[in-house]
């Protein structure tokens, strides 16, 4: 089934502009498995990022936002869509084209442990794309790395420490640092907080926001944590099996999520607050496997909205415009594009109804 | 509050070291606490802290070098649990204390069906026969909810999701329908949706079992959701406890304070955390004094030379820091903002 | 000591990450230093070598020299320590002289297997695709003959062999086990984050291979290199056994044992003493092999 | 399962043609002459040299005389033995049987010892029991095949006398012997070649064995075992050691190159006349239809070691047998 191309919050002059971008991976299960179709992690994902911006993904594990990030970079080489940075076909570049490019395009891992070469250095991990870009030889080089260190709160004396030396938290400034030398526009922010203490994921935080604010750098901001994307995100997109099934901005969708998903996804989040006591959707049921998700729009056998019904199994809703700037895939809340009788047909019942539990606490 | 009668597990300067060849690693140092029969208490601190070795050490489950030190004491329904034998303490194993682990993806063997590994806690402990125990197996699949549990008995590990296997390893420790049940980090490993499952499915076998629960994470969110008193560690020792509303509404030690400031919520929108500065130290070199006093914004002098003891603040509040001793000192440093 | 205040410590004040220990080489020392059975077997290794690289000068005969007729198969004596061959020949020098070949060639073939074996396994493992499966398929054709008969196919149909002729051969037959091993640690160093980070920063293929993924293979090659030359030590031996290794006149281990097998029940020394210096020297190997394992951090287990 | 079958026959067979075909050039390719004890004499005439090259087909060219090779090896005719002047199918129906006698002797010695010496190891590493087997383990396993065989006969055969020196039976045993003293008879042959081969297999599975078990040991399930109040022998039996074992399946059909390999110098040095014993005296004749028909027969068995292993691994592993 083809739905039409929707691209939520085009912007006039992104700074990266991703189209229909589509990862298969191809299954195959133990040892006597045989392939098995495939795995599609990333289904048809349109969004722009703009210059200075930080753009959120969020979802559970499995969603496909890790594949999306890489796919960007082509660290997987995506299986079908459009890239363009500022202007240029990222996915037409071979060779040195793309090496050249990625000066432009860096990330950061979750892991702080497997990202840095154990026996490298970090002096010359972060060095590396120095030499690689020709950017600096020799002293200056050095002192480019010392400069580094210090800009992400390390001491320029580490250069010559090896990674197993440091903390979690310290290695994830190294990864910064490694990212930052090649002078890039864009991140892509993966999990980059997720495996460190509360008390540490706030020193790494403040310092990206900090960079972001000096360096002018777009963020591609991928995390599970809600409240960390609230965070850090202008605009956010929500993943569930390898597509975006809302987007706006931040503001808008914490204030008022519209995709069912999306709603019971924030009212699961524990809230360090035991006076307020809130309404909670709690879903039934696993994630799908990606490699066998569920016809027409992929929630629908876990979703709680009351309109649901036979339609909702049946039409793969297309992720529409449902307030200014606030896209959504679901074909229950209104307003939508898939007529009654086009519903009717695949089986409705329930005519679209707009539902909205209660759910963020008061700060 | 409870009578002294009620209390359940009574924990008494609990030591738990590691002797690493010269070094000693003081990973658990001077740890006491009570919990009392049906209660769900919650012990928070960030990795390091001590407190899932604190839960390890309760059922005598630290392996060498770790050891359990001389002098600790821990109380179980009025035995006296680091005098038992290797056998005696076996006997109360997954029998009247159970425990969940964090890691449902690797806390199973994968090699035995589920409904096997259910079922042999019931054979160990009660000495029910092969066919008994696979139906008491069964009829606890069904009670953590897991749908059509007659077949899913005779699953391997690896065909469930990592929520199903929490479930599993939940119901296996509740055959026994053991009075206390320590669960370390239940939900870390799991997405959020599936983390408000398993909770909420805690919470009601707590209610409907009458059991008390010793719940274990690093995520303030959870204690404030589940949990009707907290012990905040640090440094392997409790360094604040109080019900969960006066924690929440009135935290004394600093490091508390920089918990629940450093975390970014829902609704929030301050345009920097508040950070608690540094790392928390290797357990073989905490400081003298105050442990958290390098880290805290608040140290003076005394914090150095003076190790605080637990200071107690009315109504079941204590926290381990000279500020409850001198709370001219405890002067608004709002949000110490890095 | 003076306040901690948040503006003091506002750089996110780093505890002192502890002092910086060296890489492999360094690690290596360390073990040879503080373990025992490491620092033993070095140790025996270390004296075999050294016996074998000045045997002329400190064996007491010449070993391939006869010397008189009274002199055959006689057990150990204070003149020969450890006896005499049925050539009359003295076993102890022949001894040491059959280090200089035994080891020599093994620890040349390994070189050869591991150089060989190394790049086969890199490039089958970085590039992938059908270039893996040709590549690896040689390789399981390799493993599925046992060495032994492969051995004996090629030696003995060209006869006679020279050393470095025995070397490489030796070696060619050598490398199928260690390209497995390199192209197992490829495929999974080049998907680890840290070489993933490589290439988004911009280095080629080639950069990434050579300084983020072989690296990593190194450490268990230099293990399987080392317990290598034990296996090969005992091959080149075993060869000469069935009469198939180094030109006659030479001694090397395995021809020494081969001379005795005739008058095992008579004079068992011939037989005996050649052996327990060949096992002393594979045990010294192990040892050292195994220990480097678990300090290396290499698989504990391994390629069978 | 099927169809991971054919495919993983497809294999091993592309495997199989490509050592044939590999040893086959080899061969060909080297300088000597065929029928070693014949050619080389260097009475033999010309004409002789000529008449035999005709006979065997070796005056044809190389690609040629691979083509008759395969195709008669499709035809399931290994040709004729220059030496023994007999179909190669025949000289070797004898000695395979003893060959892989020895071998499943060996192995099933080797595993059983090094299985339970292993277990008992990894149960408590560090221990006394650990140290002290698992040092002569070591040693064991560092001992060159031939020379464990050489010392095996110098003392059991020539010094103590008390199991027979060399061969595969008594020679001067009737063959009306009844079966008993028959298979009596075999056993004591057999007990030096597979001894000495089975202990050697015995002191690298026993290594092998720890090494899993020691392996297992932290696994996060086994905490839980212990948590549910499992007794500690059956943490160690039942849960860890049926994990352990895995690996340890996996060598039992990784290891036919090195037990076959193993078998030529103990087949050698015992006189069992075996595949291996007759590898090296063909190898030594130039007996080309011998040579290959066992490296044929080598590399089918290794292929098929390998593929037991898998299905019995993926029996045993219920990971594998529900994916």
């Amino acid at each position: 089934m083809t739905t039409p191309t929707v691209v939520p919050g085009v912007l006039a002059d992104p700074l990266l502009a991703v189209r229909r971008l589509t990862k298969y991976f191809p299954v195959q299960e133990g040892l006597f498995g045989r392939a098995r179709g495939q795995v599609k992690a990333v289904d048809g994902v349109s969004l722009d990022v703009g210059h200075g911006e930080t753009l959120g993904v969020v979802g559970e594990s499995g969603c496909g936002k890790t594949t999306l990030g890489r796919a960007i970079l082509r660290l997987v080489e995506p299986t079908s869509g459009d890239i363009r940075f500022d202007g240029v076909d990222v996915r037409a570049l071979r060779g040195r084209a793309l090496r050249t490019m990625r000066r432009s395009m860096q990330i950061i891992f979750q892991d702080p442990f497997s990202s840095l070469n154990p026996r490298m250095t970090i002096g010359a991990t972060v060095r590396e794309g120095l030499t690689v870009h020709r950017i600096a030889e020799g002293e200056a080089a050095d002192r480019r790395v010392r400069q580094l260190l210090e800009e992400v709160g390390l001491r320029g004396e580490y250069a010559s420490r090896y990674p197993h030396e440091f903390s979690g938290g310290q290695r994830q400034r190294v990864g910064i640092a490694r990212a930052l030398a090649v002078e890039p526009r864009f991140i892509v922010c993966d999990e980059p907080v997720s495996a460190l203490d509360v008390s540490v994921q706030a020193q790494v935080i403040n310092l990206l926001r900090d960079l972001q604010r000096d360096r002018g750098l777009a963020y591609l901001f991928i995390a599970h944590d809600l409240s960390v994307v609230e965070h850090m995100a202008n605009r956010v997109a929500v993943m569930y099996l390898g597509r975006i099934v809302e987007f706006a901005s931040s503001e808008a969708l914490y204030r008022e999520p519209l995709m069912p998903y999306t709603q019971a996804l924030l009212s699961a989040v524990p809230v360090p607050d035991p006076v307020t006591k809130r309404q909670r959707i709690v879903l039934a049921g696993d994630v799908p496997s990606p490699a066998n998700p569920p016809p027409g729009c992929v929630f629908h056998p876990r979703c709680h909205h009351p309109a649901r019904d036979a339609a909702c199994a049946a039409i793969v809703p297309p992720l529409e415009e449902k307030a200014p700037g606030h896209w959504v895939a679901c074909i229950k809340q209104p307003p939508t594009a898939v007529p009654w009788d086009v519903q009717r047909q695949a089986g409705a019942t329930h005519e679209p109804l707009r539902h909205l539990p209660v759910l963020a606490p008061q700060a | 509050m409870t009578s002294p009668a009620d209390v359940l597990l009574r924990v008494t300067d609990l030591r738990t070291h590691f002797h690493l060849g010269g070094e000693v690693a003081r990973a658990v140092d001077g740890v006491s606490f009570d919990i009392h029969a049906g209660e769900t208490v919650g012990m928070v601190g960030e990795s390091g802290c001590g407190k899932s070795v604190t839960a390890l050490s309760l059922l005598r489950l630290v392996d060498p070098p770790g050891r359990i030190e001389p002098g600790s004491r821990i109380e179980f329904e009025g035995r006296d649990l680091l005098a038992l034998d290797n056998e005696g303490i076996r006997r109360i194993r997954g029998n009247r204390i159970a425990m969940v682990f964090q890691e449902p993806m690797t806390a199973l063997n994968p090699v035995f069906s589920i409904g096997d590994q259910v079922a042999e806690v019931a054979r160990v402990h009660a000495g029910a026969s092969r066919k008994a125990a696979w139906e008491r197996a069964v009829e606890m699949l069904n009670l953590v909810g897991i749908p059509d549990p007659r077949e899913r008995a005779k699953a391997y590990p690896h065909q469930l999701s990592g929520g199903m296997r929490q479930r599993v390893l939940i119901a296996m420790a509740l055959v026994m329908n053991p009075s206390l049940l320590i669960a370390d980090e239940p939900t870390t490993a799991l997405d959020v949706t599936i983390q408000a499952q398993i909770l909420e499915l805690l919470a009601s076998l707590q209610q409907k079992l009458g059991l008390a629960v010793l719940l274990i994470t690093h995520d303030l969110g959870v204690v404030a959701e589940v949990t009707s008193r907290v012990l905040v560690m640090y440094g392997g020792q409790v360094v604040e406890r109080a019900p969960v509303r006066e924690l929440f509404a009135n935290p004394r030690h600093p490091y508390t304070r920089g918990l629940l400031q450093a975390m970014p919520r829902l609704g929030d929108h301050r345009d920097r955390l508040a950070v608690i500065p540094g790392t928390v130290p290797p357990p073989t070199r905490w400081p003298s004094g105050c442990r958290f006093r390098d880290r805290c914004p608040y140290a003076w002098e005394r914090c150095a030379t003076e190790a605080p003891p637990e200071y107690p603040a009315g109504n079941g509040h204590g926290a381990r820091c000279h500020l409850v001793d001198e709370p001219a000192r405890d002067v608004a440093l709002a949000a110490p903002v890095a | 000591m003076p306040d901690a205040t948040p503006s003091s410590l506002a750089a996110f004040a780093d505890t002192e990450p502890a002092p910086t220990t060296p890489g492999a080489p360094g690690r290596i020392a360390a073990v040879l230093r503080r373990d025992p059975a490491a620092t033993v077997a070095a140790a025996v290794l270390l004296l075999i070598a050294a016996a074998a690289v000045f045997a002329p000068w400190i064996a007491p005969f010449d070993p391939a020299l006869p010397l008189d007729v009274e002199a055959r198969a006689q057990p150990p004596s204070s003149i020969h320590w450890l006896g005499t061959d049925p050539l009359t020949r003295d076993l102890l020098s022949r001894i040491l002289f059959g280090a200089r070949v035994s080891l020599g060639i093994s620890f040349l073939a390994v070189l050869v297997a591991t150089i060989v074996g190394t790049a086969w396994g890199a490039l089958a493992g970085y590039v992938g695709g059908w270039v893996d499966r040709v590549l690896m398929s040689v390789v399981d054709a390799g493993l599925a003959i046992p060495r032994i008969l492969l051995l004996l196919g090629i030696v003995a149909f060209w006869r006679t062999l020279s050393a470095p002729a025995l070397v490489v051969v030796l070696g060619l037959t050598g490398w199928f086990g260690a390209s497995r091993l390199v192209r197992a640690e490829v495929q999974a160093a080049r998907r680890r984050d840290f070489a993933i980070a490589a290439r988004a920063s911009g280095a080629s293929p080639a950069r990434v291979l050579v300084r983020h993924v072989l690296p990593h293979a190194m450490t268990p090659m230099l293990v399987a290199a080392t317990l290598g030359v034990g296996q090969v030590v005992v091959i080149e031996a075993g060869l000469a056994f069935l009469g198939y290794g180094v030109a006659a006149p030479a001694a090397s281990w395995g021809n020494i044992i081969r001379d005795g097998r005739e008058v095992l029940a008579t004079a068992w020394w011939v037989s005996v003493f050649p052996g327990i210096a060949l096992a002393l020297t594979v045990l010294a190997i192990n040892v050292l092999g195994d220990r480097l394992r678990a300090a290396l951090g290499a698989p504990q287990l391994p390629a069978p | 399962m099927a169809t991971w079958l054919v495919k993983r026959l497809a294999q091993g067979l592309v495997v199989i043609v490509l050592t044939t075909t590999i040893t086959f050039f080899l061969i060909h390719a080297a300088p000597g002459e065929p029928f070693a004890g014949l050619l080389d004499d260097p009475r033999t005439t010309q004409q002789m040299r000529d008449a035999h090259r005709a006979r065997y087909g070796l005056d044809r060219p190389l690609v040629v005389q691979y083509a008759r090779f395969v195709a008669s090896i499709g035809t399931g005719n290994l040709g004729e033995s220059f030496t023994y002047h007999r179909p190669v199918a025949d000289v070797l129906g004898d000695a395979i049987p003893r060959t892989l006698l020895l071998m499943g002797a060996a192995m099933l010695v080797g595993f059983a010892a090094g299985i339970a010496l292993g277990t008992a190891q990894g149960a408590r590493p560090g221990g006394w029991l650990d140290r002290i087997t698992g040092s002569m383990a070591v040693l064991v396993a560092s001992l060159p095949d031939f020379w464990l065989a050489l010392l095996a006969l110098l003392l059991f055969a020539a010094t103590w006398r008390i199991l027979p020196v060399s061969g595969f039976s008594d020679p001067t045993l009737s063959a009306s012997a009844p079966l008993v003293v028959r298979a009596g008879d075999v056993l004591r042959h057999l007990t030096l070649p597979a001894g000495t081969l089975g202990l050697l297999v015995a002191a690298i599975v026993s290594r092998y064995q720890r090494a899993a078990l020691i392996d297992v040991l932290p696994e996060p399930w086994l905490r839980t075992a212990r948590a549910k109040g499992v007794p500690r022998h059956a943490v160690i039996f039942r849960h860890a050691l049926r994990n352990a074992l895995l690996p340890t399946i996996t060598l039992g059909g990784l290891a036919v190159p090195a037990l076959l390999g193993g078998a030529v110098f103990v087949e050698v040095t015992f006189a069992w006349q075996g595949m291996g014993s007759l590898a090296v005296q063909a190898v030594g004749d130039r007996d080309y239809p011998l040579v290959l028909a066992i490296v044929l027969l080598s590399s089918a068995l290794v292929v098929a070691g390998a593929i037991v292993a898998d299905v019995v691994h993926a029996i045993a592993d219920p990971r594998q047998r529900h994916a």
